[in-house]
This record gives C-alpha cells, structure tokens and sequence, in this order.
C-alpha cells in the first residue's frame, strides 16, 4: 500500500512538472534533470507501475546484468539522449496522467529503431559481417525480430 | 542503422583479399573474401536423412507406391527422388532418367545451375546491346539477361547444360560490388510482376502492397523495392516455385497471374489450356505440381510474420567472435537450435513433436488424398475398358485433373505441411472431395442415373 | 505476476466484507468483496455479434439450412441457437423447444446452473454422510456432491432444475476461502480421471503426465495436482466439453476414456455402442457433438504453449495499479487488444485477419462436408424408398455415422476451428472422405459391383 501511494504521488508531481512544462511550451535539460525520469536506474521507470511488467521481465532475462532500459531504450549520443527522454518524458506522463494510452504498451517503430541500434553499439564486433553488407535503402534486419526475447523475456 | 552501417562497411573492406565481378562465376573466388560463408556453402554436400525431408536422395517411386499410378504416362513415373543439397543441383539433374531417357529443353537449366553470367553471354550473341561487363542492373545488362534466358529454354537441354558449370552460387543471389542480396532469375522476375499485377493480397510482401497503391505505369522491380527481409525470401523464390514451360519457346514461367494459391495457378492453367500431359491410365489431362515452397511460405503464419526462408534455412551461426549466415542451406530440424530457438523458447524435443505434429496430420490426409486419387483413375480406367469415350469422360476427368493438383500440390511442397499447415490441410480436404465425387459422377454415369452436380466448393 | 498477486492478495484481505462461505451460492454476495470481477461477472448479458460467433442467440437452423437435414430426428433440429454469456445459461435452457417440446433429463442441470451446494444439499438428503457445511474438500463433501449429482441426473428436468437458481456462479469456479481456482462439477473430474488412465499424450497438462509417472493407486485429483496455469483452463474444461447421458442413470459422461481426440472419441461410443439418436431419414445410429472447445483447443498450438482458455476468454484488465480477470467471458475478438496484444505484437486490425484466414478456411471445408454427409443421407434415403434393408445398408450407415460425427465435432466446436486449426482442417478432410466414399459403397450395391474396401484412413 505504501509503496503504491508512493508511485501515485511520484507519478502526480512527474505529471505536474510536464504540466508547467507545457506551460511554458519548452523542454529544458532542469526540467529534465529534475526529474528521476533521467537518471540511469531502472527503479525510476518502474516508478511508474505501468512499466512493472517491463522490469519484472528485464529482471529475469537475459539482460538483467548487462543493460539497464535506458541502455536500450535510449539514444547514447548526447543529443538524442536527452531529447529521446524529453519526448518520451512528456508522452510518458501525458499518458500516465490522462490514462488514454493504448495497453498492452506497444513500442513504437521510433523507439524500437533506437533499441535495435543499441544492440549492435554492443555488440558491434559480432555482428559487422551481417550489418556490413546492409544494404543502404533496405537498412538491417532488425535483430529484435529474432532476439526479441532478450530485453524482457517471453511476451507469454 | 545508418551509424552503424558506416562503421562496419570499414571492416568490410579491410577483409576483401580480391576483386569480384559480374563476371566471377566460381565460388571460390568469392569465397576468398567470405571464407566462413563459403565454407558452410561447400557443407550442402552433407546427406542426413529426416523423417519427411533431409538431403538424401532415396527413390520416392519406392517408398510411396502410389505416385508410378498418379503419374502413369510422366517422365516423374520414372524417376523421382528426394531433393538434396545445392552442391548436387547439377548432377542430380544432368543424372536423372527424366533427362536421360526423356528429351527436355534448355529452360530446365533456369533453376539448376548458375546461369547469370552464361544468360548474359548467350543474350550478347544473339545480338542484345552492350558488353558483359556492364552492370547487372543497367538496361543492357537486363537486356542481354532475358534475351539469353529466352535463347536458352528453347535449346536442347544437352547444348544448354554445356553452357554452365556451377551450382547455384554467390553471384545468383548477391551484388559483387556491395554484397547486397538480389535476385536474378528471369523466370522469377517476370512470375513476380504478373503477381504485382494481380489482386492477391499478398500482406507477407509489404513492398508489392506498396507497388500496388503506386501509378503502376512501371513493372514492379524487386531488386529496388523489395526490403531485405523480403529479399531474404525472394532470392529463394527464385527457384523454390511451382513452374511451367511456356508455349514452343518453352519459357520458365511461374503461373503468379492470378495469385499464388492452389486454385489461382489452377485457374491460370486452366485459362492458358495448359496440362503437363495425358495420363497414360484414364486419359485425363493433368498437371504435375513442382516445389511450390514459396507458395505454400505464403499461405502460413510464418510468412505473414515475416519470418523469411532464410531465418529458418539459413539461421545465423556463430564463428568464433563473429556471426553469419550459414550458407549451409537444409532441413531446419537438423539445426532447431539456430533454426527455431531465438523465436521459440521450447526445447529441441519440444520443437520437434510440434513439427512432427503438424507433419503427421498433413501425412495423413495425404495418404487419403493420394489413395482417393488413385481409385479414381482406376474407375476411370475400367469405364474406358468397358468402353466409355473419352467424350463421355470428360467430366470426370477433368475432377481428376482437379482433385491431382491438389493432391500433388502439397506432396510436392517439401515440408510435408509445415510451411502453412491449415492450407495444407484445406487443400488435400478438397482434393479428397474432387477425387470421391469424381468416382460418384462416374458410377451414376454408368448406373444411368443422372450425375449430381459437383458442389460449390467443389465446382 | 508474484508481485500482483501479492498485492492483491493484500487488497483482497484490507478488502474483504464479508465472509462467504460454501453456502453462498448468491454472486451478489461475493461481489460485495470483489466488485471489480462481480461487475464484469454481470456484463455476461452483453450481446454482440462476430463473424462467426459473439453472444447473439440467433437460430442457427435458418443460417445453416444442411443442419435440419443433418439432425433429422434429432431434438437439435427443432431449436439450436448461437450460445450467448453465461448470464443466460439457465434461462436459454429452460426455454429452449429442446426442453419445451421433448423430455429432459435431470443431467442437463450439471452445466446449466451453479448447482455446487444444490448437488451436496441433495446428496445429503438422499443419504450421503456429514453436514453440508463441511468442507466442499473433505471426504464427506466429496461423497455429498456426487451422491447429489447421480440423484439429479436420473430426475425429471423440470424438477431438477427447480433445484438451483443462478447460472454458473463464482462457487462453481472459486474456493470460497481462498479464492483459489477449483474444478466442481463432478462430470469434469470423473472425465479427467479417465483421461488421466488413457496413454493418449497430454503435453499441454503436466500435471497428468506428471501423475502418470506416479504409482496410480490413488485417482488424478485436478483440484490439488493440477497447477495454477491448467486450473485456468480446467474451470472452463468443466462444461466446454464433449458429453453423453450413461446408461438409465443418465449420468452426465466425457468419453474420455482412449483420449480426447476425435477418433478416440468415437472410439469410445462405438465401444459402448452409445447413439444419440437414429436418423429419420436414412436410418443410420448416429451421434450427436457437442461444444468440444475443451477437446480441440487441447489439440492446438497455444494450449502447447500453456495458454489457458482464461488467457483469451477472461485476460487481465488493469484497473489502477491492479490486474483483474474480466468475468465478462466473450468472443476474444469483441476484446483483441487485451486478449491476443499481450503476446502478439501485431495490429488489432492484423490479429483479426489472422483469425480470419483461419476460420474462413475451416468454413469452406465445413461446407462441403456437411453437403457430402447431406448427399450422403439423400442417397441413404433413396436407397432404403427403394427397398434396400437396414441390414443391407448397416455398412453405409455406419460411414454416415463416422463422417456426420466428424463434421459435427467441427460444427460444434464454438471457435470455427480457430483452438486447433490444422486438426479442425484435418477431421473435415476425414468426414468428407467418409461421406463421399459412403456414396460410392451405396452406389456399388446398387449396380452389384463389389464395394470397394474403405481405406485404411477412413475404416
Ligand atoms: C510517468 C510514468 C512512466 C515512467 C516513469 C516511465 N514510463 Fe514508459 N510509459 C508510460 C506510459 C503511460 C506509456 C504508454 C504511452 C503510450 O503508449 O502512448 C509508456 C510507454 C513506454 C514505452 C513504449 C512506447 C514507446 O515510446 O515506444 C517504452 C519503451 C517505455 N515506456 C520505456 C520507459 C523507460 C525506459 C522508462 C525509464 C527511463 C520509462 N518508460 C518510465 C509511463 C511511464
Ligand atoms: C537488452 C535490451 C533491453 C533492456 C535492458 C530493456 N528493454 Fe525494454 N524493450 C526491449 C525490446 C527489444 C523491446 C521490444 C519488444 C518487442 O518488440 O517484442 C522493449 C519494449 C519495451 C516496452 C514496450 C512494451 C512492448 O512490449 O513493446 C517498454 C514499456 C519497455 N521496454 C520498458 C523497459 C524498462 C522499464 C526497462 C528496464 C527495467 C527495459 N525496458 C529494459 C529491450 C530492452
Ligand atoms: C549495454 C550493452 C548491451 C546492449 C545495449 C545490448 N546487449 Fe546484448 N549483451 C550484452 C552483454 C555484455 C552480453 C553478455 C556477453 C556476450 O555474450 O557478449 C550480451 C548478450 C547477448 C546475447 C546472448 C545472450 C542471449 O540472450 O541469448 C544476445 C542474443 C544479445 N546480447 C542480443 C542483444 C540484442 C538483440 C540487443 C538489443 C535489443 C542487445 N543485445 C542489447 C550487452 C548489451
Ligand atoms: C534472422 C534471425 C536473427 C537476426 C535478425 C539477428 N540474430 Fe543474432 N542470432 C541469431 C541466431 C540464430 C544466433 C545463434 C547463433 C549460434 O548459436 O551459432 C544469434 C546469435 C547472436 C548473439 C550471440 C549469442 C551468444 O550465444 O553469444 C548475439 C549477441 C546476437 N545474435 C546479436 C544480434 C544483433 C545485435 C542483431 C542485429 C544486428 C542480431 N543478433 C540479429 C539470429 C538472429
Ligand atoms: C519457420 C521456419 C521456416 C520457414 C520460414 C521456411 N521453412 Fe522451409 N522448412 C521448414 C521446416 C521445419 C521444414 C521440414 C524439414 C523436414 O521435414 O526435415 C522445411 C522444409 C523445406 C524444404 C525441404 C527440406 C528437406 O529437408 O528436404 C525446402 C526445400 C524448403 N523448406 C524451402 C523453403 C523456402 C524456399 C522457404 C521460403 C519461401 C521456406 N522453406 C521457409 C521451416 C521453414
Ligand atoms: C538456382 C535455384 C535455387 C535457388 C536460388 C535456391 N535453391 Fe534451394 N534447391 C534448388 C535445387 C535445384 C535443389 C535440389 C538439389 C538436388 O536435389 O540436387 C534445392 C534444394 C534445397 C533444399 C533441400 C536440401 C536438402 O537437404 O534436401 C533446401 C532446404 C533449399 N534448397 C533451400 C533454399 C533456400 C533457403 C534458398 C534461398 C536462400 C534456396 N534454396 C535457393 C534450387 C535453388
Ligand atoms: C523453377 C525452378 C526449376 C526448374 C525450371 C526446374 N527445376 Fe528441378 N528442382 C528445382 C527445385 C527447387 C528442386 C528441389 C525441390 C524438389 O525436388 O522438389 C528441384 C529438384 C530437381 C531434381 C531432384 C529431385 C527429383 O525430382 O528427382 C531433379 C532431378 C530435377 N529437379 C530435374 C529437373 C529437370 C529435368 C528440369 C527440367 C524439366 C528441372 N529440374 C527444372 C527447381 C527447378
Ligand atoms: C541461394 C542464395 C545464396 C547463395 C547462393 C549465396 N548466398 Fe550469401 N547470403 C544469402 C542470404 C539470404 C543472406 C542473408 C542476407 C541478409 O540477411 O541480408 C546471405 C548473406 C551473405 C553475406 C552477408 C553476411 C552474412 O553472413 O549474413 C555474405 C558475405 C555472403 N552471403 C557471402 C556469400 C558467398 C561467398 C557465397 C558463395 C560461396 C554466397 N553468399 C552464396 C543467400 C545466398
Ligand atoms: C524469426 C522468428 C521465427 C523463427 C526463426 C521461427 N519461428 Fe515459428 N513462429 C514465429 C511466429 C512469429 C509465429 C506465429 C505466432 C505468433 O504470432 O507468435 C510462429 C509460429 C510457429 C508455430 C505455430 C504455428 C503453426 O504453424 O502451427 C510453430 C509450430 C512454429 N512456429 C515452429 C517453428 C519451427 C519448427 C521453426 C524452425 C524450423 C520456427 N518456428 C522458426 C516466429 C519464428
Ligand atoms: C489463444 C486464444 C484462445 C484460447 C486459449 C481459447 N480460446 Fe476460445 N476462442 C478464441 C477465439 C479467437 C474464438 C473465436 C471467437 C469468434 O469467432 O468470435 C473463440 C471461441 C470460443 C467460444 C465461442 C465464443 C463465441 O463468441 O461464441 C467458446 C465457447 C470458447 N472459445 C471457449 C474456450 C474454452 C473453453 C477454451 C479452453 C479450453 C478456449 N476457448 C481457449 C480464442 C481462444
Ligand atoms: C457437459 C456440459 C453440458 C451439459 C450436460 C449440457 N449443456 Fe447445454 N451447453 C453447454 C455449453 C458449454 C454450452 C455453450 C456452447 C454451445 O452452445 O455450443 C451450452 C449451450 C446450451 C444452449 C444454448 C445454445 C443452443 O444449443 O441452443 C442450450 C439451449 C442448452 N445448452 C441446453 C441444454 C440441454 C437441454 C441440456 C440437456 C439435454 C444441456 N444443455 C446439457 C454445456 C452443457
Ligand atoms: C457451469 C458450466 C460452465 C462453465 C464452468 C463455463 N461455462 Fe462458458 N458457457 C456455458 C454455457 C451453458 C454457455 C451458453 C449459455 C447460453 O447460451 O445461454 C456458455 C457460454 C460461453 C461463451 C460464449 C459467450 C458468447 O458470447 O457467446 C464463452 C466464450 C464461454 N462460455 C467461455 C467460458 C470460459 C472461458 C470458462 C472458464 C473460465 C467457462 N466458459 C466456464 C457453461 C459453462
Ligand atoms: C467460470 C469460472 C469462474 C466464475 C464463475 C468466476 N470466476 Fe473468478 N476467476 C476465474 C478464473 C479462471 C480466474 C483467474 C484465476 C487465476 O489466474 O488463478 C478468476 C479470478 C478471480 C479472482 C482473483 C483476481 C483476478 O481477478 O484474477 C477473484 C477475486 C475472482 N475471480 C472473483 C470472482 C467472483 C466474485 C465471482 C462471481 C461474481 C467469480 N470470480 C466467478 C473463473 C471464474
Ligand atoms: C498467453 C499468450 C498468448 C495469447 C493470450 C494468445 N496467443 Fe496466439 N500464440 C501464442 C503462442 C505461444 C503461439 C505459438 C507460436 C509460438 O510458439 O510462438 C501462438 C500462435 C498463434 C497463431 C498461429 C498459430 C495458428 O494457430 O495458426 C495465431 C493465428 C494466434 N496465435 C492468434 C491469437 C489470437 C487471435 C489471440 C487472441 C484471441 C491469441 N493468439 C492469444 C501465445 C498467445
Ligand atoms: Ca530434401
Ligand atoms: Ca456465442
């Protein structure tokens, strides 16, 4: 009990911020880094008991030592990094506040773009002969096509 | 993607031992530069048998007495085996009775042999435009292609096979400059655009259903529009298709107009007045199926997942601190761990009994359905004993006609099933029906009772 | 899933007010803990239609005209409707004509009602031991159920059902103590039990094969062995099932002694010589299928893959920071996002064309194997208005049998083949076989040729 009207409060204050975010219609890196939204924990995402199901997966897949979500789930150039978080910030409270987002959570193309890039940071060296010969307009196969597992286990 | 595709593309050159070109044919060439893949594509030796498939070339005349009735009068009634791996595709086809006791044409050599170079070569002197080094992709290039490709179905199969000198090999399927996948069949190629051009719905080939809602003035090309998880299954396409020899020219085609199910290359066949030949028992006029896997991928779960042929035919395979894809194409149940296991989180016992599952209910039906078959044309052996005519018989056999496409259809197919287990089903449940109504017609013909109408979904 | 359940489980207890007990038979009152599951308990009255199933109670003897053929004789051709949410079970049977124009047993109670409390209040009244407030677990309860539950098979239906008074109930499924799911219906475990002794494989219930390996001295009992994840299917197994009334007691039967497919199935019928009823038209003993959803989802690919009928039929809403089970049990596709998105990352839009693609396949072989069983009567019909004799016709009429058995286990079956789509594609095959072959076996005698054998396939 305790601990859910703590993510309640956590998740109000998160949604307030963005709210006086809007307000001011800007994204700025305080706003960010007021927030445990940005840091590398994982326990700031499940703050959100929405992503429970997320970390109780990546806690017992494969993963679980060797990457944390924003590893994955976030761009690590400085740039996409942060702007990555601030979109995902605001979607991810927007839609935590007004609770219109669809469920089960689904990645969106532009996120699962940005996990398959981390994949191979990785495991670059691994994987250069199958990305080499990549052809430039057909792109990569994605590797969460057959590894889709990896990050969260199996969806069943 | 593009980050990484910068930094790799290094790499990639700091491995390249030698130059290869559209005029570099042999393997081992190639090979110098990508020995892993190489490697594993000299494996396609290997003979392993499994209990439906595998690499072992054993009779299948033998072990399944029904098919000498269902192809009585055929060059398959002579001579059929199990497939077995790419390294053989030559031999097994320049050694088989089908060729050696029965003359074919040139077009046999389409799916046999590497034929991009000698198609060119042979386009060049029959007087398409331009030099054999001009790239592949330009308008010579296609142009000497399919010039070649027409020349060489209408030659003897003895001349033709001369011309060639290698199995199925890197530059069939990959770009010498950039190693990208391509497809290069003429018989392909044609066979995919009538398909773009149909109203199929094809949601497992994304890049068509784009083609489609474009101005269409263009052919569909795959080389440009197909993605690469398409292209993973294309280039298998390429061959892995049920084929026919058109008109005198004799020209590979895949019969894709009206789409790529059973009853829409039957209806092709039946519009273009097509049928492999008279069978030699009831008269009827038949059609042989041949590999239709690319079809058959398409009718199943898997396909429209896109999960391509190579996902499972050519799993990647890790050498050491690098991974490829093994060029060692064969029965997936001889590799489940790659083939399977990234998707599927079963054990390989477990993989196996749901293969074996699927593949013991699609055998099953099919005894049934070749059983049918058979009785059929025995029916329709003694009428012509008993002296019915042909005439008479025309009905009937064209039920026979019918009810053996689908039959052969899935025995054709190589994966007893698997490919799209429900369709396999469905198809050999309407062949049953076609072969037993058939036998009915007849018995009423012969009783003089007036024949019923064959049912809807058994017109 | 431990952390939910843990904190639901300290909901549940912060929660509770009230205590229910084994006499509590009202769902208002449990409600009056879990509203959330109670409320979507009521949205059972929803009525919605989907293509081929949904919740409205239209009559299926005008949408299929074949079946008042198929069923002739039967009370299933008077009134056979589309089955709706469980909020009507009780009312749809007592006012069904099968009821109003013919003679019911007291056995058709077993699934219609929660009649957990009215079976042991009845056993103990006819002489069954204890208290019906002991333990529904004890071994007094036990004997009260069953003893209660033979009693009320043998009544007349109109006394029986005076005896409970709401459809299946949260008593019937729950343990009112812990809320743990249990089995209650005594048809259910004596059927499981029997399956438990067949050999016939059950990979998809662990717990019996786990039994098996035991020293079977003492009877599979799900309701301690089974584990969470079957329960999840066995509470619906209860009554989604295939079922006959034994012998003079009427006693409510799942012939599940050889197994729970098809064949075995018949098997066992045919070893019993049980018939449902013999048909008007062309004299054959035949049976009648009924809702073998329990039956065929075991044969399929997801039960393989341990999902549960309450995975698709009641999935997870979460409501805050809690996961409910919808009690609103309904067509999965009134509700794709949360019954098929949780494990299929497809579109809702995709998901539904899948499912599509499978049962518009199993309906087109459903069509013709219901016209060949029609044909198949028609000409049993003529034969016998020509003079042949039963025991002339005896063989024909048992491939009627075979086959009409066959395509009513599809027919049946509520998902239009979508629990196991190859094998619903399977038996179709088979009872089209049957059926045709059947005609041809007729058509023989008449014209005095020798019947031909039926193949091994179809015996
Ligand atoms: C304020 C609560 C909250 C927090 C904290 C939160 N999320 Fe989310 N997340 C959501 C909601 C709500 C959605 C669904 C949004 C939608 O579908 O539009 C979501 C969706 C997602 C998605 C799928 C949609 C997409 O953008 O691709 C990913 C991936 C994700 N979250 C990752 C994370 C990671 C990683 C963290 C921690 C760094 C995190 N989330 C922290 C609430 C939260
Ligand atoms: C090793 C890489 C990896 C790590 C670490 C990881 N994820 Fe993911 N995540 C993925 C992949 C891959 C997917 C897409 C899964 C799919 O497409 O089936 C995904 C999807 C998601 C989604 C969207 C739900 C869905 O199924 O599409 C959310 C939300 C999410 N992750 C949150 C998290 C959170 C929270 C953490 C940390 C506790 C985390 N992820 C850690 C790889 C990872
Ligand atoms: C932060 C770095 C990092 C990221 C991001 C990452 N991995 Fe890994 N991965 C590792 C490490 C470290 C290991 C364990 C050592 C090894 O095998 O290289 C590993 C192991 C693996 C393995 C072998 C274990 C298994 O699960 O079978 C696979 C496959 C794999 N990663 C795929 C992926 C994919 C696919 C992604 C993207 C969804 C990904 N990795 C993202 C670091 C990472
Ligand atoms: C078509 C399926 C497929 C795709 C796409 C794919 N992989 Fe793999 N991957 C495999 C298979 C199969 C293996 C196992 C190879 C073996 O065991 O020899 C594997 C192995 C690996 C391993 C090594 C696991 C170990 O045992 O150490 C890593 C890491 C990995 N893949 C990462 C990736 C990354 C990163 C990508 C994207 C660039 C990717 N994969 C794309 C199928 C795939
Ligand atoms: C999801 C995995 C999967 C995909 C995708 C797939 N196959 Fe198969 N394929 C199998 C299995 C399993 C078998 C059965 C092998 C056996 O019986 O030994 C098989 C059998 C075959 C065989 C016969 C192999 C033998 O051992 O004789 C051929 C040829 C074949 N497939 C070609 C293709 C082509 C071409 C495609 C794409 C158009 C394709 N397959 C797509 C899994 C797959
Ligand atoms: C140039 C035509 C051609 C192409 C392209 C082609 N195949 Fe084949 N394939 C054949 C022929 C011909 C055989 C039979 C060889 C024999 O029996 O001698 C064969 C045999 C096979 C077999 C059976 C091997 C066995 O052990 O029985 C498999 C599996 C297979 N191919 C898969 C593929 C896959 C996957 C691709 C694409 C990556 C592909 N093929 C591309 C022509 C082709
Ligand atoms: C459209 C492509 C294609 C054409 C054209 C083609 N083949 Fe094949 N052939 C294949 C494929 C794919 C296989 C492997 C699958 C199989 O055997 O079913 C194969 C297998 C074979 C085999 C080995 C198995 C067997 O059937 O005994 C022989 C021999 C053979 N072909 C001979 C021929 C001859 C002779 C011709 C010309 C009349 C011919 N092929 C034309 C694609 C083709
Ligand atoms: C029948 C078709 C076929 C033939 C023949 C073939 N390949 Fe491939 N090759 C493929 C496919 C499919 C892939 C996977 C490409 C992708 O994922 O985009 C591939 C991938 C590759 C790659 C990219 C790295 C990797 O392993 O995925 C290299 C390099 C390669 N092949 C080299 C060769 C060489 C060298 C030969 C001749 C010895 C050859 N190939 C023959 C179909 C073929
Ligand atoms: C790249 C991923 C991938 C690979 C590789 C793969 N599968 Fe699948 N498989 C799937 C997907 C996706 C489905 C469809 C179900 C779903 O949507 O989850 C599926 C479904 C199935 C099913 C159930 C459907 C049916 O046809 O009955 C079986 C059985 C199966 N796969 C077996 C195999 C076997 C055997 C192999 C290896 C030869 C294999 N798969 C390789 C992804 C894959
Ligand atoms: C993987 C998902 C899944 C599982 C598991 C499953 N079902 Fe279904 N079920 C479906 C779908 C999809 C339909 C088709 C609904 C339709 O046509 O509207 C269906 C239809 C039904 C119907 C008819 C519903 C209607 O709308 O008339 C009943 C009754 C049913 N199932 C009972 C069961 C039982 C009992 C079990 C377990 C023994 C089970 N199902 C397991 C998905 C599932
Ligand atoms: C073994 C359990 C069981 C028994 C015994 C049983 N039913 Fe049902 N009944 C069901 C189930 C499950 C459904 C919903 C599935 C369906 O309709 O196929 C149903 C549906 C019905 C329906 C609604 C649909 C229709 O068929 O019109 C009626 C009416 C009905 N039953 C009457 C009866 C009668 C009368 C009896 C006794 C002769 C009886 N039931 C015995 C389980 C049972
Ligand atoms: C006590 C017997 C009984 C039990 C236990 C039972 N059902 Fe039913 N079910 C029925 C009957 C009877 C009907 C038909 C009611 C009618 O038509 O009046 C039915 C109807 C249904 C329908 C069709 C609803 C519609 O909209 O058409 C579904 C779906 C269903 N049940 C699923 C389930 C699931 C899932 C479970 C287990 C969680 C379950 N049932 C447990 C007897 C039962
Ligand atoms: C036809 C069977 C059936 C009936 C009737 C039924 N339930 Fe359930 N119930 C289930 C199943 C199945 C679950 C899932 C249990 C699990 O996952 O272990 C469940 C779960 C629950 C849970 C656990 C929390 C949750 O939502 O998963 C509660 C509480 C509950 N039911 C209350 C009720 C109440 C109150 C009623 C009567 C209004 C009722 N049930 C009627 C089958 C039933
Ligand atoms: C709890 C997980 C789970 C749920 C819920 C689920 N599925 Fe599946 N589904 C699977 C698994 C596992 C497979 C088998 C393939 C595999 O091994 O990946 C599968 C296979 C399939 C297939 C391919 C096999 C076939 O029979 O053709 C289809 C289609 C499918 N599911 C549709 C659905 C639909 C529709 C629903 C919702 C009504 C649904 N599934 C609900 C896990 C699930
Ligand atoms: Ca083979
Ligand atoms: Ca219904």
């Amino acid at each position: 009990m305790r601990r859910y009207a703590g993510i309640t409060t956590a998740g109000l204050a998160l949604a307030a911020l963005v709210g006086i975010c809007i307000g001011s219609a800007l994204y700025t890196f305080d706003f960010a880094e007021g927030t445990s939204y940005l840091s590398n924990d994982p326990k700031a995402c499940v703050n959100c008991h929405i992503m429970r199901d997320q970390y109780d997966g990546w806690q017992k897949a494969s993963h679980h030592a060797n990457a944390t979500c924003n590893d994955c789930h976030v761009p690590q150039d400085l740039v996409g990094k942060y702007y990555t978080k601030a979109e995902h910030g605001w979607r991810h409270s927007k839609g935590f506040t007004l609770q219109n987002f669809h469920e089960p959570i689904r990645i969106t193309p532009e996120s699962l773009a940005i996990v398959n890039n981390n994949c191979v940071r990785c495991h670059e060296s691994l994987t250069s002969e199958i990305t080499s010969h990549a052809d430039p307009v057909r792109g990569l196969v994605n590797c969460t096509q057959c590894h889709s597992r990896v990050g969260h286990g199996p969806r069943n | 993607q593009n980050i990484n595709q910068r930094k790799t593309e290094a790499k990639q050159t700091a491995f390249k031992l030698i130059d290869v070109f559209e005029t570099t044919v042999d393997p081992k060439q190639w090979g110098k530069n990508f020995p892993r893949q190489y490697d594993s594509y000299l494996r396609t030796v290997d003979t392993q048998r499994t209990r439906h498939g595998g690499s072992e070339a054993f009779q299948k005349l033998d072990t399944d007495p029904h098919l000498k009735a269902i192809f009585d009068g055929y060059a398959f009634a002579i001579d059929y085996r199990e497939e077995r791996g790419h390294a053989y595709m030559l031999s097994d086809q320049r050694e088989t009775e089908r060729v050696t006791k029965k003359v074919q044409p040139g077009a046999c050599v389409h799916c046999h042999a590497s034929n991009t170079l000698a198609y060119r070569k042979l386009g060049v002197e029959k007087g398409a435009g331009g030099t054999i080094e001009m790239p592949f992709a330009s308008k010579e290039g296609q142009a000497q292609l399919f010039k070649g490709f027409e020349e060489m179905c209408k030659m003897k199969f003895d001349e033709a096979t001369k011309l060639v000198e290698h199995p199925v090999a890197c530059i069939d399927c990959h770009d010498p400059d950039t190693m990208h996948l391509r497809v290069t069949k003429p018989g392909f190629i044609n066979g995919i655009r009538a398909l773009a051009k149909s109203s199929d719905p094809v949601p497992h080939l994304p890049s068509i259903e784009r083609w489609r809602k474009g101005d269409r003035s263009k052919d569909y090309e795959p080389n440009v529009e197909a993605t690469r998880q398409e292209m993973r299954s294309m280039a298998c396409g390429q061959c892995h298709v049920e084929y026919y020899f058109k008109g005198e020219g004799k020209l590979v085609t895949y019969p894709w107009m009206n789409g790529l199910k059973v009853e829409q290359a039957e209806k092709y066949y039946n519009d273009v007045g097509f049928s492999d030949w008279t069978h030699a028992r009831s008269g009827a006029k038949v059609l042989k199926a041949q590999h239709p896997e690319f079809e058959m991928w398409s009718q199943g779960i898997h396909a429209r997942s896109g999960v391509a042929c190579a996902d499972c035919h050519m799993p990647y395979i890790r050498e050491g601190a690098i991974k490829v894809s093994d060029h060692h194409t064969r029965s997936p149940l001889l590799n489940i761990s790659r083939a399977c296991q990234t998707c599927h989180s079963y054990s390989e016992e477990e993989i196996s009994s749901r293969v074996a599952a699927i593949q013991d209910r699609t055998k099953k039906l099919l005894d049934a359905s070749e059983q049918a078959v058979v009785d059929l044309i025995g029916a329709l052996e003694q009428a012509k004993k008993d002296g019915m005519t042909d005439e008479q018989l025309l009905p009937v056999q064209k039920m026979q006609r019918a009810a053996q496409w689908r039959c052969d259809f899935v025995n054709a197919e190589n994966s007893m099933g698997f490919h799209a287990p429900q369709e396999a089903a469905r198809i050999l449940g309407e062949s049953i029906d076609l072969a037993r109504q058939g036998q009915i017609e007849l018995l009423k013909m012969q009783s003089g009772k007036t024949p019923m109408k064959p049912t809807a979904s058994a017109k």
